[in-house]
């Protein structure tokens, strides 16, 4: 089954209010094309379900997607810093951030994956976090010691950036899948943005590289650089002139709107390269 | 102070000096100065210690460091690649010694807060969030915190907020090395370069030991050659402002 | 540093009494040639934690040197059928089976692998396994909807057969790994016999296909054949008279000692020609 | 009956008719009939269905099927490897569509007992285990079962250990068909070769609409032919004792 779909049909899948997932971490590996036309369709309300967002949650709260967020930490790295814009909408009270730690929203997305309706987690003992953010507390039946608990999180969508992907929605990823094979395995389904789309002979060939089977996947779309200005290991490096851009460009009234025009042709242009 | 240090160097050296041989190290994201400091600790006094990185290598050989430390180029050469799920499962096993942690606010208790000030919902400052710190304070069997900047906003009486709290052995500071002692801060030492009077200054909370804690022995040469050989490029300088890397 | 051990030398960290997991599935990857160590060297009381056992359990119960197996199916599969020396132990009572689900056990290894102290698992409505064997009843602290939970199970020893692994114990499996890359997290320490030994920059070279990194080894043994006379794909298949011989030979008096005597050169023989 | 077919082409023909396109279809270990009936559905009116196979494969392209469905080699020409963990959380989720599951004992309620008969510290008789049927049988939309064998001793009025229980959809057996309608095993199709008698004779309790229902369709010429195409070395076969084969 073929399930190549352009960047702008692929986003059309998300919907507004819906929950959704992003791979990658920080700077590194964000589906970035994906997001930017998330936000050039005025996608709204959306929850981002998250340990480590960074250019991702950046844009979407500058652009005004994003209603809720739960996340363990936000951050564009060093050189770059704290996420601006995320910081303020959160600060003006636009953009509510359900507080967790990665590992907390890694139990919520384990606990969707393993059909649950809870997970339990390690540690959190002296933190504030499980009473803000409600999580739950369980005798364990067999030895009565307490544990916290959170609510299994099933997102609407996984998006994720890969190496290499068929037609089918087989991937590969180079370097660590951070939290990505994870969330596939969370979200109702996967749409996938990939830097190379491959004959399936070539993940059969050595299937046990491939991260992502196809039975998760609703959509591929080829986005050659569709990373940047994050990065997508091997092939090219965080792009230090299109972050320092990135975030000059979101300082200006208007400036998104600029930024998102300035970038659509690139973003949109996998699609015509198609294998 | 010597002309061939400065606080960069000299938390480098004071990170690298608190890991010991053989132990499994955990260096995660946003993290230039741990990286710089486990991977000189590995070709000093720690060569069986092994590295994990967020990256997702272990005990990796990249060509150059660089700032983000959760990028994939930091683990080229390790011959595992070990994602976060993997990372939190050994931390919540015991299986991690030691882990290194920013934080955003510290209060004289080692209760840290790196997730916001003022209201939940609409707070007056928000921090990044403590990433993995709630579940790995309590669960590493030691954590080293650090921050690249020292002011009474970051080592406050008591935080607001507690992100995370546990197993604090060491905060190391451009200005001093904390220690957690019976559940309250306690100067271990203060750098060379520093007086006590400017610590007291750029502390928000009465320190503990001000008196009797000793020097931190500078950088030896051999340290400092060998920090210029791990860490050419001076990614341990990137956390720090401008201004601060002259004033020290 | 440098893990290899010889499979006399390895075996010896089994001790009486521990609770081990075996890799591989009924006939397929077993580590068959340190199973038979084990029961050359005369362990006793050991309990064995694995979904589905075949070959494995079968030479472990004739050997009586497992007292008690926590298990979802125990099977050599076709054209074999049912392990017989491990249904004459247990109809004699000589060991004790705690009936499970294999994701009953599956979720048993992840909550230790995980460091909480029970798990929750979907499914199990109607059946008789969780009263017999003292699984617990949990209700969600967010819907209250009850679930079953069963506790964390740490093997001391996870002993899995690899294609190819190095000295630090590194190791790829190529097919699926079934269960194997779960019990590798799950136990305290990991041993790997394998089909070859190979140079660390193999692995590095394409570290994603390293499925039990060096962190959680203790041991690694050379065994070139060493799922004999299981499959080690895509090495060898299932040898079929290997299979047949076994089954006959265990059928005599006397015959579990006369196989594990035949079968000793070729299981110690793989440390001679390690690298 | 013809003597183009029997038991072993009839069952695999007659599981292969209630796959249906476009489903996900998991064939477990120990389960040669399902996984020639699979590749036969696949090959006549479910070309669009997916086999997820134990062995690790989705939609594998072997040279050929061999009897142990557990074997790796069974799920080349899969693009990934789908292991254990991930089926679970697959039917954990709600995503499987149809499971083959075999069984020792059921009872007329269509409760599975594949564990023991007896003392459970010392059983009279010990089974293999229901491997994930536990889990499966409520999970799975549709769970179809098969035994290669029919006698009182396995298809028995109350099973002494439920074993699973869930959604049950069919049960294939080589003389017959039976479905589950509320709560209790209905006979659904008696195949040709076999008189009501026998299967009376052969089932441990009363069987439901014995009189009622319908011959199950004999293989077609068709469905022989391509059976004979996946299958060519009889894995269809195997489960059946050498009796059984000739005897039908």
């Amino acid at each position: 089954m073929n399930k190549q779909l352009a960047l702008e049909d692929a986003a059309r899948l998300i919907r507004d209010g819906q929950v959704i997932t992003i791979g990658g971490t920080l700077c590194q590996r964000v589906p970035a094309a994906f997001v930017r036309e998330i936000a050039r369709q005025g996608v709204r309300d959306l929850e981002l379900v998250k340990p480590s967002p960074g250019y991702d949650i950046d844009l979407l709260a500058a652009a005004g997607c994003v209603r809720r967020i739960r996340s363990g930490i936000v951050s564009l790295e060093q050189p770059y810093g704290m996420a601006p814009n995320f910081r303020r909408a959160v600060e003006e009270g636009r953009l509510e951030v359900i507080e967790n730690a990665c590992p907390t929203i890694m139990a919520s997305l384990q606990a969707a994956s393993f059909g649950v309706p809870f997970q339990p987690v390690a540690g959190l003992e002296g933190s504030d976090i499980p009473k803000v953010s409600g999580f739950g507390k369980v005798a364990d039946p067999f030895t009565g010691k307490e544990v916290y608990v959170v609510p299994a999180i099933r997102p609407d969508w996984a998006i994720i950036h890969v190496n290499e992907a068929d037609v089918r929605g087989n991937a590969r990823i180079y370097g660590s899948p951070v939290w990505d094979r994870l969330m596939s395995r969370a979200a109702q389904r996967c749409i996938l943005t990939t830097e190379k789309i491959l004959p399936t002979e070539h993940f059969a060939a050595q299937p046990e590289l491939t991260i992502i089977p196809e039975v998760f996947v609703e959509a591929v779309v080829l986005a050659r650089g569709g990373a940047w200005p994050t990065s997508s290991y091997p092939e090219y490096d965080v792009d230090d002139d299109g972050m320092w851009n990135y975030l000059e460009r979101l300082r200006a009234p208007e400036g998104l709107a600029r930024y998102l025009e300035e970038s659509k042709s690139h973003d949109r242009s996998g699609i015509e390269v198609a294998a | 102070m010597s002309s061939s240090y400065g606080p960069p160097e000299m938390m480098a050296v004071a990170m690298a000096r608190l890991i010991r041989d053989g132990e499994l190290v955990f260096v995660g994201v946003n993290s230039p100065l741990p990286l710089v400091a486990v991977s000189l600790a590995r070709r000093l006094h720690a060569p069986s210690s092994t590295l994990l990185s967020i990256g997702g290598g272990i005990n990796p050989t990249p060509n150059k460091l660089g700032p983000a430390t959760s990028n994939a180029r930091l683990s080229v050469g390790s011959a595992s690649v070990f994602d976060n799920v993997d990372f939190y499962g050994l931390v919540a096993r015991g299986g991690v010694d030691t882990t290194f942690l920013g934080l955003a606010q510290v209060d004289e208790r080692a209760r840290v807060n790196s997730s916001f000030i003022g209201e939940r919902q609409r707070p007056a400052v928000r921090f990044p969030g403590g990433g993995g710190a709630a579940a790995i304070l309590p669960l590493s069997r030691r954590v080293i915190l650090w921050r690249a900047s020292h002011s009474p906003r970051i080592f406050v009486k008591e935080v607001p907020f507690v992100t995370s709290a546990g197993n604090i052995d060491r905060i190391v500071t451009p200005l001093c090395i904390f220690r957690k002692e019976k559940g309250q801060l306690v100067l271990d030492s203060l750098h060379p370069y520093v007086t006590r009077e400017r610590l007291v200054e750029s502390t928000g909370f009465a320190i503990k030991n001000l008196d009797g804690a000793p020097l931190t022995p500078p950088p030896t040469e051999g340290e400092l050659a060998e920090l210029m050989r791990v860490d050419p490029e001076g990614v341990r300088r990137v956390e720090f402002p401008a201004r601060e890397l002259s004033a020290a």
